[in-house]
């Protein structure tokens, strides 16, 4: 049994399902990376996963216990940490508060983690007073991933961290994601700059339609000929 | 075809463009790339018009635009994508596509009112217009859905194709790939060229996908903290130290680093 | 039409229906007239909310507006009025236009630091040059038989070219309006409009040289025969014998008619201009730009421009109901003017109808007109039975009995709730062009 | 099945807390009348209620539809605003030929609208109330004063008949200022009233309005020391609620008869649980029982029939009947007996059926209104 | 001594009026902006939500006073604030969980939310009616002067007077308490960083395990206790009607909107905005300058820029300006 199990999902947003069946699954310290065309289901699988979603069908457990039925905000309390794809900062509030409202639920003192996600992000340092409305789009990406480690999550979720950061924050923000896998958190992602993913995961899964198209290790995805061709450019 | 002249934008003490001077050649396909918070999108949206330039000129064609409004600048052949997807939520995908042309007799209220065949001619060519687009970025099957709901990816595609539904002169592309499946981005990397070559237009991208820019772009000229760093060709500035210490970086560290990076 | 449209709208008919069977044809019609009034404001207020997302709360300056144009246009002139006010009148008139093009060039030529003082100090001269002539003008024009006259009066034309002049009125201010307002953003722009629509009436209130201020203009000349001269008709007495009613319904019951007839003919060609607008192109680009402003100025949509023109012609609209409403009147009182009644419940009207559907926002403009006097006999019904058990003269009837009127106020803010709650799009909500 | 009786005021809206003393006292003739059980026929008079909402003429009109054609009412006492009471009248009341006595409609204009004989009031026009605030002033040598008024047609009215009949005479208005009823806060019309110059000030407002604000915020400042109050003004509740201050400041006028009439419907009013000196509660009084009068009078519930007889039943020749004598009034009446009704205010209808105006001035002593003249 | 007589004119009839009307409208400002900030729509109920609470307060300071219980000079009413304010809390919370809960899980358009708040007003309108009528009702009592006109030119010696009521000056201070508090609430505590978290990102917030409905409660219990502090001061310094409750929305949405909706020192500084040119445009300052100016140069007119009659226009005519000079307000709106 995995850290994290979602099985067969099935769901949607009205009466036709995005979803058919998908699984996914993770293991404490390992890094999971779903790629997939655009609109195939990823975003929606992830949120199911964080039950934002009502499943028809399909169950997710933590850490052996079945969460299916848990809301959202219980889910954080159980350990789990998402950055959504869109909208993933307080735009009004500054770069600190934002990360403030990150350890919303710890009651220890979080400003280590503060420390340690400004020295991730050199810039936010910077910007700490200034509204995350008024940043870069790549700023505000890093502003969501900080966020979301603020909460020390047991399993952190990612949709699109990369999208819009520079090169050189992209492999800083693999690198963290590494680091931050090391330290025996589960880490589950939806990347588009999926050969970098890929090369950094130990499960990779790629979503067609909302069904499991391949599942295997990143390296055996990437080597993959048919999976290059048709979901990674090449 | 662009130029650009000293330009400055401050937002109170932030100094987001600072004396940037670029020059867009027509026919060409440059690239703007730059770490986070360059000003890459400022710049944009200042030649767009959707900002007033603190200091400093724009040229479209020799002719000075500085200040003048989007709409304006859409009617003298300068279109624009968005970052962040700016769809027409409560539209269908096919009529975020169909609203973009100008001269619509139909968006007249006395036509609408009173001359309904004009109105139904014109509405059946740019309907066929669009039906070619949705073709084109292999979405028919979402024609008809509200871009509302659309995934994250879709809506950028559908950012891009309502540039493609009139004649541009110079299309700016705000990161159209981030979020964008990489094999569609290939065929979206093809059509630019394909409308580049085939249609003359001008192209200027911002992207982080170096892979990308690399093969589309030349010139790319790289910004950092408002002002431009250097011009050139892509290779050529993907070897410059400045622009890998500031911008590319040098790949992961390793597969299993422990250690924190330099901060 | 859909199904759901069909239904509702026969709903709504048997509800007037059935109050023309239980309280008589004149009650029913009497409603069905102010119905059909309501529906044309919430058509206007609905091309502003429903179609290009303005929120304009200052319907009821715009409809006194129109107000205004029926005294302008209908009364018959006050013999010297012009002569003793008008030169200063004309001046002052002119002061105001001089004062508006120097304010202009000033904030043409006068750059950065400069500018506001500047404009403020030419507005304030212009302000009480423009008082100097207006002040004896005005004084003069009061003077004249103040009981009864005391104002300009009108052209003495008939009351119905009124209504159109009333829609440019209201469409004139609503240009001035739009200019300075609608670079707001939405909630800004709502209460900017709330306080023009204020000081619109505060003109209207005071300028008693206008239209008498508040001591009302009564008497409007009417566009149909009034009801006595219909009495003593004699098709009518023929009518009223066929039927076998008597002289006075037969004749409450045609004027009625014929002021129905007039308001749905105005009604459906408004209707289906809104209707042709909203599925031709132009409603989609203005969907486009209640969507995504930014998104809509960038595919070279002039946005500014749009919103000025649905602005006014909303407003044009809303004016043009509201000379049709002081024309059934019969009379002009500025002070009937209250937010609540002519702002909120127009909006209630539109947003329980279905904003963005202008078969909605007719049938919203029936219901809750039908709701809002329905819900006073409905009111004293409710609370006589319920104090018919108690001893007359206790507490607790007199309580409930006194209670009586707010009945109205609880019961239609129920049915508003209850409508919103169930029907949250409105009972006929926007079609968007899905599937 | 009692014959149904209308009664048309703002029980909601900005005159909410004066219009149910008013109905109340409406009814208290009504039903004086029917318990007499003298009307012709055994008619029973049942009041209806509903609501001018003082302001809302199309909701007004409407209600008043109702009355008539679904109520079948056979007269209408109301409405109470001016602005109301002409919509109704014009739209309803004299198209269906249904009698409409206003108890409180002081407008002039409402002198002249075409009624065919329908409506009536029995209060007076403001027209003669101006006239006679300005000569008592003159008389009490008061030669500069401020005007504040409530910005409508009745206290537009009132000020402009004031102010004319004043300047006639001599007197100065330094400033006329309107003040808007329900309004959160006048201070600034007390500053601007009281930058004027005057010592007096002419309160033409309602009792528990803007008028009462004005007052109590000119008396905290201490802008103004003496005031004078027209009919809207009048009212115990505004004695109570400024307190010692006010006393020795102020007097005013309101209508009203000297003796028997007034002190006849004081008593009975008392009686029956009600304050007969709460505003136009007396007039009230009189438009219910003058429709009884004239059913009596005319024998029947006949609407023209009520119209026609009701200048008889007001004014002399006749027997005069007072508030709490309408048993003996229908009788006579209904025995063709001339009548000349007095009731609370001493009712004499004038020209075109409006009370003439007879006004009580008084003067605020020891906490109470104290009666100095009538006039 | 002229300009002394001058300056206390100024201070008696602008100034200190001008002050408590100010206050009060800042702290019904501050209630309407903290629901537009938080839930983000305005609140049409609001005025009516002061009318219920206050009428609370009257009928238990009636009970009080019946009971003998007073304060010495400070109004009873000040002991009735604490149940008036419990009693108009649960009113919001289950309006709250009865209609606006169900329009947050919708995730519907602001526009819904006023439109529905449109709804509450009629009920709470009514509700406020039914249990205490339409009168004017007076509930204030202790001494009513701090300062009064005759003592202050008694102890002076100058010509003009000054006064300042009790109800005047407890305005002022609750206000600047009240005001304080908020804004320590908002800016310092974690409870008031989630409820400004909630307000900018519904779906971040839950994210960040901010439970949502408890941010809407807190919100709806500081909304409800400033509404009810808001409507006694206003009761006491004037008198309790709940007509004009519903007319004092008007002056409180332009308060808000001119300080920046959203923002609680803007709905502090609009209130003060919309008080003090109410009265200043509208003041004829013919008497102070009489005290001011030579004996020659002294007006004769009125000097009075606007007559009354323009007073309510006067706060829309200042608002219209401010946003046309700075659209957002004074401070920009919409954050808390
Ligand atoms: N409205 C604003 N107010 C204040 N500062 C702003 C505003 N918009 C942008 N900035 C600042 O200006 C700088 C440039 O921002 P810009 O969005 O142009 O960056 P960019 O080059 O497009 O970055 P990215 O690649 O991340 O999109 C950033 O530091 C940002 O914080
Ligand atoms: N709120 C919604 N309501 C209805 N349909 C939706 C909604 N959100 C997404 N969809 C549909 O669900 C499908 C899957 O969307 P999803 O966002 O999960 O895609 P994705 O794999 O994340 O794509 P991308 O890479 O472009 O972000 C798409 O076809 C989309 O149109
Ligand atoms: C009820 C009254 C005070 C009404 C007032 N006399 C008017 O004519 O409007
Ligand atoms: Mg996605
Ligand atoms: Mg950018």
């Amino acid at each position: 049994m995995t850290f994290l199990t979602a099985d067969a999902m099935t769901g949607g947003y009205g009466a036709a399902d995005i979803l058919h069946a998908c699984t996914l699954a993770v293991d404490r310290g390992e890094i999971a990376v779903i790629v997939g065309p655009n609109g195939a289901g990823k975003s929606t699988a992830m949120k199911a996963v964080f039950g934002m979603l009502p499943l028809r069908a399909g169950h997710v457990s933590l850490d052996g216990t079945n969460i299916t039925t848990l809301s959202p905000q219980e889910r954080v309390r159980a350990g789990m940490g998402f950055v959504p794809q869109v909208r993933n900062v307080f735009v009004s509030m500054s770069v600190e508060e934002n990360l403030e409202m990150g350890a919303f639920i710890r009651d220890d003192d979080f400003h280590d983690t503060m420390e340690q996600v400004f020295s991730l992000f050199p810039i936010l340092r910077q910007k700490r007073r200034q509204p995350a409305g008024e940043l870069s789009g790549g700023q505000r990406q890093q502003v969501a991933v900080g966020r979301a480690l603020m909460t020390k999550p047991s399993l952190l979720m990612l949709d699109e961290p990369t999208a819009g950061v520079s090169p050189i924050v992209m492999d800083e923000l693999f690198d963290k994601i590494l680091e931050v896998a090391a330290t025996g958190i589960a880490i589950l992602m939806v990347e588009q700059n999926a050969r970098q993913a890929l090369a950094i995961a130990d499960r990779g899964y790629v979503l067609v339609q909302g069904r499991n198209r391949f599942t295997d290790t990143g390296e055996a995805l990437l080597a993959d000929p048919e999976v290059r061709r048709t979901f990674l450019g090449g | 075809m662009i130029r650009v002249e000293d330009l400055h934008l401050h937002f109170g003490g932030i100094r987001a463009v600072d004396g940037a001077s670029v020059n867009i050649a027509k026919g060409s396909i440059t690239g703007l790339i730059g770490p986070n918070g360059a000003g890459k999108s400022t710049l944009f949206n200042v030649i767009a018009g959707l900002y007033r330039p603190t200091s400093g000129k724009v040229w479209l064609d020799g002719e000075d635009v500085t200040g003048l409004s989007p709409h304006a600048l859409f009617h003298k052949g300068l279109l624009r994508t968005f970052q962040i997807a700016h769809e027409f939520a409560s539209l269908t995908v096919r009529e975020n596509l169909m609203m973009v042309p100008a001269e619509q007799p139909g968006e007249v209220l006395w036509d609408a009112w009173f001359k309904p065949g004009r109105v139904r001619a014109r509405e059946a060519e740019v309907r066929a217009r669009a039906d070619e687009v949705i073709d084109f970025l292999e979405i028919p099957h979402v024609a008809d859905e509200l871009a509302g709901n659309l995934s994250g990816g879709q809506k950028k595609l559908l950012e891009l194709g309502r540039t493609m539904m009139v004649d541009a002169k110079i299309v700016f592309l705000d990161e159209v790939g981030a979020g964008v499946n990489r094999t569609l981005l290939n065929t979206i990397g093809d059509a630019i060229l394909r409308l580049n070559r085939e249609r003359g237009y001008t192209f200027c991208m911002v992207e982080h996908d170096m892979d990308f820019i690399g093969r589309l772009c030349d010139p790319v000229i790289v910004m950092a903290e408002g002002k431009v760093l250097t011009v050139g060709h892509p290779a050529e500035v993907m070897k410059n130290e400045a622009v890998i210490e500031a911008y590319l970086g040098r790949g992961l560290k390793n597969r299993k680093a422990s250690a924190m990076g330099p901060a | 039409m859909t199904g759901r449209v069909a239904s509702l709208y026969a709903v709504m008919t048997a509800l007037i229906v059935g109050v023309g069977l239980l309280q008589g044809w004149v009650v029913a019609l009497s409603i069905l007239q102010l119905c059909l009034i309501s529906a044309i404001m919430a058509l206007g207020a609905n091309m502003q909310w429903g179609y290009a997302g303005l929120f304009n709360a200052g319907i009821m300056g715009f409809a006194a507006l129109g107000g205004v144009a029926v005294v302008l246009v209908s009364m018959p002139p006050v013999p010297g009025a012009l002569g003793a006010g008008g030169w200063n009148l004309g001046l002052s008139a002119l002061a105001i236009v001089l004062t508006l093009a120097a304010a202009l060039f000033a904030r043409e030529r006068v750059a950065g630091y400069w500018r506001a003082p500047v404009m403020l100090a030419v507005i304030a001269i212009g302000y009480f040059v423009m008082r100097t002539f207006l002040d004896p003008a005005s004084a003069a024009i009061e003077a004249i038989d103040p009981a009864a006259a005391g104002y300009l009066g009108g052209l003495g034309l008939p009351v119905v070219i009124s209504w159109a002049v009333g829609g440019l009125f209201a469409a004139g201010a609503a240009y001035i309006v739009g200019k300075v307002s609608l670079g707001l953003r939405s909630d800004y722009l709502a209460i900017a409009t709330l306080g023009i629509a204020e000081i619109i009436l505060a003109v209207l209130k005071n300028e008693n040289w206008l239209t008498r201020g508040v001591k009302n203009v009564t008497g409007l000349p009417r566009p149909i025969p009034d009801e006595r001269t219909l009495q003593a008709a004699p098709w009518v007495q023929d009518l009223a014998v066929r039927f076998g009613s008597d002289v006075q319904t037969a004749a409450a019951i045609v004027a009625r008619l014929a002021y129905s007839a007039l308001f749905a003919i105005v009604l459906v060609a408004i209707f289906w201009l809104a209707e042709r607008a909203l599925r031709s192109p132009w409603g989609r680009m203005m969907r486009a730009i209640r969507d995504n402003r930014d998104a809509a100025e960038a595919m070279g949509k002039n946005v500014t421009r749009r919103h000025l023109q649905i602005f006014v012609l909303g407003s044009a609209v809303v004016g043009i109901a509201g000379a049709m409403l002081v024309t059934l009147d019969g009379q002009f009182t500025p002070s009937s003017y209250n937010p609540l009644r002519y702002t909120f419940l127009i909006w209630v009207m539109v947003i329980v109808g279905g904003s963005g559907n202008n078969w909605g926002s007719v049938l919203g403009g029936f219901l809750i007109w039908y709701v809002w006097v329905m819900a006073e006999p409905f009111g004293s019904w409710a609370m006589a039975t319920a104090t018919t058990g108690m001893t007359p003269g206790s507490f607790w009837q007199q309580k409930l009995l006194a209670a009586a009127p707010h009945i109205r106020l609880l019961l239609m803010g129920l049915i508003l709730l209850t409508v919103l709650r169930f029907a949250p799009q409105g009972l006929i909500p926007e079609r968007t062009a899905r599937r | 099945e009692p014959t149904n009786i209308g009664i048309i005021l703002g029980f909601t809206g900005p005159l909410e807390s004066i219009t149910p003393g008013m109905a109340a006292s409406a009814e208290l003739a009504l039903k004086e009348a029917s318990d007499s059980g003298k009307l012709p026929g055994g008619i029973t008079l049942a009041p209806t209620r509903s609501d001018s909402t003082c302001i809302d003429a199309a909701a007004a009109t409407t209600a008043a539809q109702q009355q008539v054609n679904t109520q079948k009412v056979a007269a209408i006492v109301g409405a109470d605003c001016s602005g109301v009471t002409t919509a109704i009248a014009n739209n309803v009341a004299i198209p269906a030929g249904v009698v409409m006595i206003s108890p409180s409609a002081t407008s002039p204009a409402l002198s002249t609208i075409e009624d065919d004989g329908y409506f009536f009031r029995t209060a007076p026009s403001d027209a003669r109330q101006g006239e006679i605030l300005a000569a008592i002033a003159m008389e009490k040598g008061i030669k500069e004063v401020a005007v504040t008024f409530t910005n409508n047609d009745y206290g537009k009215g009132l000020a402009d008949s004031f102010g004319a009949a004043f300047e006639k005479a001599g007197g100065k208005v330094l400033i006329s200022a309107p003040h808007e009823d329900g309004k959160a806060d006048y201070s600034s019309e007390v500053a601007a009233l009281q930058a004027a110059g005057a010592d007096t000030l002419m309160v033409f407002g309602y009792v528990d309005q803007g008028g009462v604000g004005v007052v109590q915020a000119s008396l905290d400042t201490g802008a103004f020391e003496s005031f004078v109050f027209a009919d809207g003004m009048y009212g115990q509740s505004l004695i109570d609620k400024i307190g010692d201050d006010i006393n020795g400041k102020v007097w005013g006028t309101l209508p009203g008869v000297e003796g028997e009439a007034a002190d006849k419907f004081a008593a009975y009013a008392k009686e029956n649980g009600m304050d007969p000196t709460g505003t136009y509660v007396p007039e009230s009084y009189d438009a219910g029982a003058l429709i009884a009068l004239s059913i009596a009078a005319s024998g029947s519930a006949d609407r023209t029939g009520i119209r026609d007889k009701m200048m008889d039943v007001a004014n002399e020749p006749g027997e005069k009947i007072y508030a709490g004598e309408l048993a003996k009034g229908i009788e006579l009446a209904a025995a063709g007996t001339d009548i000349d009704y007095e009731g609370a205010t001493g009712v004499e209808f004038v020209g075109p059926g409006e009370a003439r105006g007879s006004y009580r001035v008084y003067e605020i002593k020891d906490d109470k209104a104290e009666t100095i003249g009538y006039r | 001594m002229d300009v002394l007589n001058a300056l206390v004119l100024f201070l008696n009839f602008v100034m200190i009026p001008a002050t408590a009307y100010g206050a009060q409208l800042a702290l019904g400002a501050l209630g309407v902006t903290l629901i537009y900030a938080v839930l983000r729509f305005s609140n049409f109920a609001h005025g009516d939500m002061m009318a219920f609470g206050t009428m609370l307060v009257v009928l238990v300071t009636w009970g009080l006073q019946s009971l003998g219980v007073s304060l010495g000079p400070l109004p009873t009413a000040l002991l009735a604030l604490p149940i008036g304010i419990l009693g108009t809390i649960v009113l919001a919370l289950v309006t709250d969980a009865s209609v606006y809960r169900f329009y947050r899980s919708k995730r519907s358009e602001p526009v819904i939310f006023v439109i529905a708040s449109v709804g509450v007003m009629f009920v709470y309108n009514a509700l406020t009616r039914f249990v205490i009528g339409t009168d004017d009702q007076r509930f204030e009592d202790g001494a009513r002067f701090v300062v009064k006109v005759g003592d202050f030119r008694k102890w002076s010696g100058l010509d003009e007077g000054l006064a300042i009521r009790t109800s005047q000056l407890i305005t002022v201070v609750v206000m600047i308490l009240t005001v304080a508090f908020v804004f320590w609430f908002l800016q310092k505590t974690r409870t008031g960083k989630a409820m400004r978290a909630y307000s900018d990102n519904e779906d971040l917030a839950l994210l960040s395990g901010i439970s949502p409905e408890r941010v809407v409660r807190i919100t709806w219990i500081l909304a409800a206790a400033l509404a009810v502090i808001a409507g006694t001061l206003y009761g006491l310094d004037k008198s309790f009607r709940p007509f004009t409750y519903f007319q004092l929305l008007l002056p409180i949405f332009a308060a808000a909107i001119v300080g920046g909706i959203g923002h609680p020192l803007g709905a502090v500084a609009g209130g003060f905005v919309v008080a003090y040119s109410e009265v200043m445009v509208t003041y004829a300052y013919k008497g102070v300058l009489t005290y001011l100016l030579p004996e020659a140069w002294r007006p004769e007119g009125l000097v009075q820029m606007l007559g009354t009659d323009y007073k309510f226009a006067v706060s829309f005519i200042i608002l219209v300006v401010v946003l046309l000079i700075r659209p957002t307000g004074i401070f920009r709106g919409r954050t808390i």
